[in-house]
């Protein structure tokens, strides 16, 4: 029953490197070996790509050059944003607020900072995912030193309402950062209109390698440097540039704007097409995050009574990678934050499925994928305690029957 | 790969799948809050297992464990079966990734909350046993 | 004049990416998409070669491999390093230990821990660039968090007695960490003889491309995370794993270790070669830096009575790329802090010239070279204010005329 | 590139390197601890500037601004001479880079010294000139 070819449904998780893309990065590793720091023929060379890489990435976000920094990755973004603005204020502005759905790379980073005696807020979110922008207004102290709140979420897909929170924190006079590594490739960014201070990238989520990421900090915003060293990104980010993921992340941003909304309305339907799929053929599943607030690529799926781990794994044995909330795939006992945080019940939230779709899906792929998908939630319900207890009416399931899926768009429009 | 071939092999094909009718005891371990639960059945003769058949809600390796140590414990003595240390589960199936060594233990208090109960529902826990049940209490896991 | 084939003199400051290991990351890119952190096919596919790759960069400086850990540069390897340390002490252990002629990955990172209450001593050097062991222990305090000590200078060269500094520091039970960012592809590196605690070493200095570094952490040595995230290399370096570069890492240590003697000894030579000739050629001129203690490809001079900046671009126009202390060159007033720190006056430090070669060097590109860098001297001197007021006998010169090469190595072996 | 073609031509071809023997003044400014030193003679007849040869030490934009502000004033008179500012000179240049600046100051510096000294030894400073050498001490640089 398994299938030749792979399936991949992880896009939230990486994405293949871009034809386009690979063949930049391999013609700057081969003739552009100069540091864009030194002064002579070679150096200057890789110095205009550099900048010419910047000014590209800039555009593609309203920003200007001077606004953009390059980091390794959307982890540095984020910990740069967050430890760069809190550590500014140390000893002075000593309060940090975020949301409880964040990405690790923002909650670790704010654990660590709790460690140095800052006092963190962890925003709740509706159970859609949504942080509320009065909520964020009552949390805002005149000790905070930043706010940071990301623009989509990486597990169910909820988008935030950025423009509404940023104002917000403009008016109270906050940084505000968002983490903006799942929306990039997606949806439009333009950061004069969301009104941000700071804002994170990460080019393995839109076709460039995993390794190369962006801090756009607004012209005027002064936070502490966290890469220390060298005077390389004027100053403020030490580090000799990787410019072949540099230009690669320039052409891969380019690539992934060109078409955006053309893009983004045939993952739409797709998606939808999967979830309608989904949501009639296996009983007792359920949605989870926002309907209408979401990524067009991003399904999140709770099937009650079995776990993640080993619906992944049979998925995978079918040909189909996914990824999971379950606890299991992470190594710790507690399944997905945010999934918990929406008001999931750990069962539930264990028993999770993240389907993020590329443009490359068809009918065809989602037929067979429900028809793999329903044999195997079928199969590990037979071995389940918990649906054995259900089938022998000892317990009542958390998710209804039949005609949940429809059910939960009617109250959602 | 995560898992050995075995592990493999013992999640997609997993050996005494179900329930037993009319077990001689049964024990549950585990609990759904934490991601996995185990439920074995004994069919036991003459201090013989005859039969176990489990389910199990859980990862990769919780199903693994679970079919390995019902194979493992099929035709032994309790006293053989209560001898059954997740170490020795984890090994017939070429080992597991360190981070999965927990669910090993699921198999192994299974087992003994089923003998376990037996035992209660037989007369009482001889008392040279009632230490080997402590692991039933070592584990946030047990119900 | 200008030559046709230019001639890179600035291996120290970068290395053009070797042919294999740009075949090797062009692969990566295109055949391993999977996220290593992936459970399934894909993403444990990309785990092994995360692993493979891993066991060769420790094999190949006598490390296990869960002690290397890769990051993004030497830049964040010695970030992580000195703060994970520094901040695992924090309120308790407030001392630091660095010299002054680390590179400012190391300084600045220590300045930045200053601005949290850190106290920092900067170890002096001797004349050849040299810190002495003595000079560290006495240095030790009783709230000592770390000793960050280079084990090779990158713009003279001076190897510095690692062994003995780390046995200090061990005797003292004080964490301490090297530089070897340079030394990595010119020395061996056996972390067991040298027994340091950790070790910084960076991609591009040795024919991987600017972007993949590595730190070795001894196991047992706590250190607090710096990139703080998801739970990527065992929890202690957050962020998705850069493969295409870890695995061309992998390859250009194994490339560059393969033939290490060989290439050492015929860099050696080659260098030794290249002093002779520009010390016999133009008069007041300088080696800076050890004679005997010496990275095999490094060589520095000043040249008296003319500035570094026009010195390289003179030197550009006529091929070849070599770099300096200048202040001009790195945008601020004062030269080179290393140049300084050896003693140089300010006007020595300012005409300042590295030459790092690379083994495709030959007599008769070095004979092409000294002849074209007396031309340019010469002609700088000839337009230099503090020449003529030497001519005219109004001073005298800071280095003597002649045979000053000779006396220089007279006095050290 | 660094630099401007501009830049590069006068800096690989600098004009009026040199001394004049009868320099009717001189001037410099800078020092060699910060890393540029420029000095100008100028030859003045009839409080025209007829000829003017520089030396420098110094980067490559300390040289080029150099040669371009010795070519902008020979054939000046002292006033127009005077008028010469850093930014005039930098963007004959077709601009410097922005941390450059500082360079072309020395061009401006130097000459301004060059012609105080000529009014010094011709009869003093005219009272109304005075405020036209303050540059000379508004840098670090100056000797
Ligand atoms: C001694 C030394 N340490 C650290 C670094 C920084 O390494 P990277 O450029 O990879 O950040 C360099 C080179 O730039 C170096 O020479
Ligand atoms: C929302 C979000 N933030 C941050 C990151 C971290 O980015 P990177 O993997 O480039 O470190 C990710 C993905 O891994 C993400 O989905």
């Amino acid at each position: 029953m398994a299938i030749t070819s792979r399936v991949y449904l992880d896009n939230a998780a990486t994405t293949p490197v871009h034809a386009e893309v690979i063949d930049e990065i391999t013609s700057v590793m081969r003739e552009y070996y100069g540091n864009p720091s030194s002064i002579y023929t070679e150096g200057q060379k890789s110095k205009e790509l550099l900048e010419r890489s910047r000014d590209i990435v800039a555009s593609s976000i309203n920003a200007e050059g001077r606004e953009i920094f390059f980091t390794a990755s959307g982890t540095e973004s984020d910990n740069w944003a967050i430890k760069g603005a809190a550590l500014r204020y140390f000893g002075q502005k000593m309060h940090i607020i975020t949301s409880r759905i964040e990405h690790h790379a923002v909650l670790h980073t704010c654990e660590s900072l709790a460690k140095l005696g800052y006092d963190i807020t962890y925003l709740p979110v509706d159970e859609d995912g949504i942080v509320s922008p009065e909520a964020l207004a009552a949390a805002i102290r005149p000790d905070t030193a930043i706010v940071s709140i990301m623009m989509a979420n990486n597990e169910i897909g909820t988008i935030q309402p950025i423009k509404e929170l940023a104002s917000v924190c403009r008016e109270k006079k906050v940084l505000f950062h968002t983490d903006a590594v799942q929306a990039a490739g997606s949806l439009p960014i333009d950061i004069i209109d969301l009104g941000v201070d700071m804002l994170s990238l990460s080019g393995h989520k839109f076709g460039a390698p995993k390794g190369i990421g962006a801090l756009y900090i607004r012209k005027g915003v002064r936070i502490n440097n966290f890469m220390d060293g060298g005077g390389q990104e004027r100053n403020r980010r030490a580090g000799t540039e990787n410019l072949p993921y540099i230009a690669g992340f320039a052409k891969a941003i380019t690539i992934s704007m060109a078409d955006l909304q053309i893009k983004a309305d045939k993952l739409t339907q797709l998606r939808n097409e999967l979830i309608e799929k989904v949501m009639n053929t296996i009983p007792h599943t359920r949605l989870n995050g926002s309907y209408e607030h979401r990524l067009p690529g991003n399904a999140n799926f709770s099937f009650e009574f079995i776990e993640g781990e080993s619906l992944l794994l049979m998925l995978d044995h079918m040909g189909f990678a996914c990824s999971s909330g379950s606890a299991c795939t992470s190594g710790s006992l507690d399944p997905s934050h945010v999934l918990l945080s929406i008001g999931l019940p750990h069962e539930i939230a264990h028993g999770s499925l993240r389907v993020s779709i590329g443009t490359s899906l068809t009918s065809e792929i989602i037929d067979q994928f429900v028809v793999s998908l329903e044999q195997i939630v079928m199969r590990l319900r037979q071995m389940s305690p918990l649906y054995e207890d259900f089938i022998k009416n000892k317990t009542t399931p958390i998710i209804p029957c039949t005609k949940c899926y429809k059910e939960q768009i009617m109250k959602e429009v | 790969m995560l898992y050995s071939d075995k592990v493999m092999d013992h999640f997609m094909n997993p050996r005494n799948v179900g329930e037993i009718d009319d077990a001689s005891a049964s024990g549950t371990v585990g609990n759904a809050k934490c991601g996995d639960i185990m439920k074995v059945d004994l069919k036991i003769e003459n201090n013989i297992i005859v039969d176990a058949k489990f389910k199990t809600f859980g990862c990769g390796s919780a199903i693994a464990t679970s079919s390995m140590a019902t194979e493992m414990i099929i035709g032994k003595s309790l006293d053989e079966a209560l001898g059954l240390t997740n170490k020795a589960v984890a090994e017939a199936l070429d080992g597991l990734p360190p981070i999965k060594m927990h669910c090993s233990l699921l198999a192994e208090q299974s087992v003994k909350a089923a003998i376990k109960s037996y035992y209660e529902q037989n007369g009482g826990i001889p008392e040279d046993k009632k230490n080997l049940f402590d692991v039933l209490q070592e584990d946030e896991h047990s119900v």
